[in-house]
């Protein structure tokens, strides 16, 4: 299969040619590496790659794509074939991807004020809900263009991550 | 007023980091120690280390950690006889230590007349004229005339910045390059001002460029002996926040800092300051030092201090709020090598800082030599949102700035945080930055050297190298799901031996 | 032989605590670390923070750690250019620095031949004597004859050990309070000997009571440039192990710290020592040194010396190894405050010091003001039973020997090891102890003041105190069995919610 | 029930009284305690008990005695009764309780000296084998008094935890 990493231009091409007693032979983008597998759970993985160690943890795993943290270093890497050249773009905050309805909040925090009216239209990026968390202020913005059906919120509610709070057709 | 009450217990009016930096101190010095929780601090690591632990209320601060009659009552039903308001919710509010005097209770900080007089930047001000603190050129008070706005603006010298009474954060804030300019805006200003507060109402300013923020760490007992630990140089900052603190400043030399120390002991005498405090000065690029505040409490960055000056601010805090004299002079201290810290934010750098909270499954806390870390982390705590998002303070010292400099790299690239973003990888970034290196430093260094682009671009380099990793991750995952099904096992798999036989 | 060479790698001989803190001395430095593991030490915490890792051997020393042919072969495959031997295993091997050094890679220590002489103890004290460095009075070799024998106790004086060559460990050593008890002794022992190994050789030293034993840190370089780094006091052993050791020793003031450090110098001298070594000095009650031996090595407790110094002892040593010059002379180093140091050995203090070993499901390592921790251990690691117990090296640094006494106390405290047993509850009752806290230390403070006594009443008081918490616990415990029946959830039952409403 | 903590001579009795939203109300020693549960689980428990935080890991419960580490610190609870009267002694270093023939070794090590012959009367406290593990040497003495029949394990042989290294009837 082939793999394309964070923004990494270069395709790499990555199998498993076969597993020894202590060894996983793997060839990943034209070069044969020897991987000792240290560690694995299903989304915890510690191996040492060619005299190296790394410790890679899974946090997002999907026949598209898969996003991980290795070695504190969180990166997403799309498995590539035809079905995956249309790309989701990267959830940002306070934003979904695709055409969902829903706008979602990113973080954990209280509504501090609403910014729009429900019945009218909007724009990506205009701003929908102000919350507050960690003493910090986050515009919640629109995430497509459209009509705002409700508001899912009261000013001063909390919310919770990944929470509904607005829908917009 | 010299008390001098032996303090055999303290509440800690307080979380996190600070609270549990409060109860070692208490720990060391035989005191009990006793911390409050909100329902959100359950199961924080103050409950857990100190000797008492009492619910204070719900998560919300106005009704936990802001809550004095809360607070007061639980200090007096746990026979506290001394209480410690560390940085923020109640540190600075002068009603405190007026209420705990009330009920009998030493407030291990300055008195409520202090913080009243450096709480109030304009009274502050005219306080340190008086006691010849240079502070930035501009108007004594607020200038209601434009002619005496020229007046002020041609001693103080162009550029000049016109401030609104009524504005604060940045917002009707207007610069002047000129007189004519100073004329011009001024008028706006005060049409804006008046049909906005129906009084035009501003203040004139010298406005400083290229600036550093440095300054001096205070203590004064209740005989009157003021000292000053050194400078801190905190100039890299972020919306006025600070994010990283060192002391030596690359700029401050030994003449420098007896100098600015002796100004900065003096206008902690102007307002006869009690226990430790801050001055804090700007530095302009010519070198002049104009005092800003005195921040009234302990500071985030205070460890710093600590480093380089071997004290223990939090026991030398103890010590003057139950009446004893400050155990050294001014000529005892000796400035010993070098020391950064960086504060670990719950904070996205790469998402414009949005805050990052959640469960913490795991971490790993830096250690070694020249390395302390002050923090409420550990496997399994949360990083709540209803409080600030300073989880970690870690700190690095070393015999000079750059031994200083390499072990924080080094620690920046020990300490894993699963589970929330933090600002560990910006300050990965500084620490390898030339400016940064030659100390080149300034409030704007951020935006001036373009770091968060080449936080990106090492974030990228680093994905870089990690990407035949990241392809074996992903191969051994499916592999692991060949073989073990679809629910694999959570020990590694006995298939790929993890021992060999040599 | 000045080298000059620049090291960029370094393969690091060695395993646990001592090889992470050279890995994060590379790291400093910018040069490439180089790990070797034994099947044993497969997820070790040095082959997680090594820039690379290599499979040695199997778990056994003498195939793995101790296999010089292996460990050259990984180092020059790897393209190291210099080796790290750390402590214990290969370090003190005459043979590796000349394997080493024929493979063309640096070896980070002493030169063989330097080796050779501080490795032999009597051909060391002849060198010694020549140099006027004071040794423990006795003969300077074998002795077979019994007048001989008395002639050297007289010069001693009395009391006398005479020890057998053949002997070692403690056995064979006879004590004599008179020249009459000698003689009788010298006969017994010599036939005893001969008996045994067909030949009477036995040496007579004076028998030193009471003593302390305190070592200087030495450092030399390729261009004769020799310092001592003050002494450290490692008086509180057990079976001659160190198990505490600090500095500054309470008895060593300036005027006694110069004099006996330029004796140290003057040994390393006589033996053109090379890198860093230590000097080991016995001090009877009356004030008098004696020189025992150099350990040629870099040893378990110099991270005493790097915490009252201020220097970095690995990084020297590399420093020193690629031929450059100590960069301070003698009258720059002046000593900062008190370090101790706590070995935590994976023993068992309330069983005969029995090895523990095993998984170590979690721990916490403290951290905070002047806490600083040398350790292999993470939440999850295995404490194996092929090496040695050092798990832990836990040290506290303070203004004076008290501040740095509580904060190791409080340390200890803190310091949590789960699955295994250590020695830490032994340190928190010497901690606590009044002789320990006075001083009077010497190497059998532990008998002498029946500390293990102490120790065992130290647990049952604390037992005592956790009386109700423990039966708390076994309430809970059936509370949750009776609830969540015979299979209860990992989490927290929601039925006890775990927050409440305020 | 009643429960003997430690080496202590007081017995303390100790019973839940009730359970309320956040707290349990327990009675030990008769006294009342205010517990709060922060963590459970099936051996390990975090709560405040009368606003003191205590972490208490259960290593082993039995019917009769229960072994935990409360704090760091390791106890030992025997749950009162008659039954219970017959103590088993702690299991010490190189020998087990009660009559089992077995002679199991406390700790990992290395067989570096067999100090007995197969076919001996030993008694109790004998050295049978010497262990090596960390460096250090130690003795596994005979558990009781009896005739050595049989040494389980030759000279250079590793052994596990609980390996069992003679047989003494």
């Amino acid at each position: 299969m082939d793999f394309k990493v964070g923004d990494l231009a270069q395709l790499l091409q990555g199998e498993v040619l076969r597993t020894t007693e202590n060894n996983i032979l793997v060839k990943i983008g034209g070069k044969e590496h020897t991987l000792r597998l240290l560690k694995s759970g299903t989304n915890e993985f510690e191996f040492i790659l060619d005299n190296t160690f790394h410790h890679a943890r899974i946090l997002q795993s999907g026949s598209a794509e898969v996003k991980l943290v290795i070695d504190g270093q969180p990166l997403t890497v799309k498995k590539h074939s035809k079905l995956t050249e249309v790309l989701e773009k990267a959830s940002a905050l306070g934003g979904v991807g695709g055409g969902d309805r829903n706008l979602t909040s990113q973080i954990p925090g209280r509504v501090v004020n609403i910014s729009a009216k429900a019945g009218a239209d909007v724009k990506k990026g205009d701003v929908i809900v102000v919350l507050e968390s960690m003493k910090m202020q986050v515009a919640v913005k629109a995430h497509k263009d459209g009509n705002l059906k409700e508001i899912k919120v009261k000013q001063g509610a909390s919310v919770a991550r990944n929470d509904v709070l607005a829908v917009i057709e | 007023m010299a008390m001098s009450k032996k303090i055999t217990s303290i509440l800690i009016a307080n979380r996190g980091e600070i609270a549990l930096r409060v109860i070692r101190a208490c720990r060391e010095l035989g005191i009990k120690s006793i911390a409050i929780y909100s329902d959100e601090d359950v199961r924080a690591v103050h409950v857990k280390r100190a000797d008492e632990a009492y619910h204070v209320g719900p998560a919300a601060p106005a009704q936990s950690y802001l809550n004095m009659d809360k607070i007061v009552e639980i200090a007096k039903a746990a026979g506290a006889d001394a209480i410690h308001p560390g940085y923020g919710f109640l540190s600075e509010n002068e009603n405190f230590p007026e209420m705990c005097d009330k009920n009998g209770m030493i407030f291990i900080g300055p008195t409520a007349k202090a913080m009243e007089i450096t709480g109030d930047k304009m009274k502050c001000k005219a306080v340190m004229k008086k006691a010849h603190v240079p502070t930035v050129p501009g108007s004594d008070g607020i200038i209601e005339d434009v002619e005496k706005a020229a007046d002020v603006a041609n001693k103080a010298g162009y550029p000049v910045l016109l401030k609104s009474a009524f504005g604060g954060g940045g917002r009707g804030i207007r610069l002047a390059n000129s007189e004519k300019q100073l004329r011009q805006e001024f008028e706006m200003a005060s049409a804006e001002s008046r049909a906005a507060f129906g009084k035009a109402a501003l203040f004139v300013e010298k406005y400083l460029q290229r600036i550093r923020h440095i300054e001096f760490q205070l203590v004064r007992d209740s005989h009157g002996n003021g000292r000053h630990l050194f400078e801190r140089e905190c100039s890299i900052q972020r919306r006025h926040q600070k994010l990283i603190e060192m002391s030596p400043s690359p700029v401050v030399d030994q003449k420098t800092r007896d100098r600015i120390g002796e100004i900065a002991v003096r206008a902690a005498e102007a307002v006869d300051y009690l226990n430790a405090g801050t001055a804090e000065f700007l530095r302009d690029p010519e070198g002049n030092f104009y005092f800003i505040e005195i921040n009234s409490r302990l500071q985030v960055e205070h460890p710093v201090t600590e480093l380089v000056t071997g004290l223990d601010l939090v026991k030398l805090q103890i010590a003057i709020a139950q009446g004893e004299e400050i155990p050294f002079k001014q000529e005892d201290l000796k400035m010993n090598g070098c020391a950064i810290e960086c504060r670990i934010n719950a904070e996205d750098p790469f998402y414009e800082f949005a805050p990052s909270t959640g469960a913490v499954p795991n971490c790993n806390i830096p250690y070694g030599p020249g390395v302390r870390v002050d923090t409420y982390l550990y496997p399994g705590c949360t990083v709540s949102g209803y409080y600030d998002s300073l989880t970690a303070k870690l700190l690095a010292w070393g015999r000079n700035f750059d031994e200083a400099r390499v072990r924080m790299r080094n620690a920046l690239d020990e300490f894993t945080i699963d589970g929330i973003n933090t600002t560990i990888p910006l300050y990965k970034t500084i620490m390898d930055e030339s400016n940064f290196i030659k100390g080149d430093l300034s409030t704007d260094y951020l935006d001036r050297f373009k770091i968060f682009d080449k936080m990106n671009e090492d974030a990228k380099e680093r994905a870089k190298g990690k990407a035949s990793a990241a392809v074996a991750s992903i191969l051994l995952q499916s592999e692991f799901v060949k073989k073990g099904g679809a629910q694999p096992a959570a020990k590694p798999v006995s298939k790929w031996k993890m021992r060999g036989t040599g």
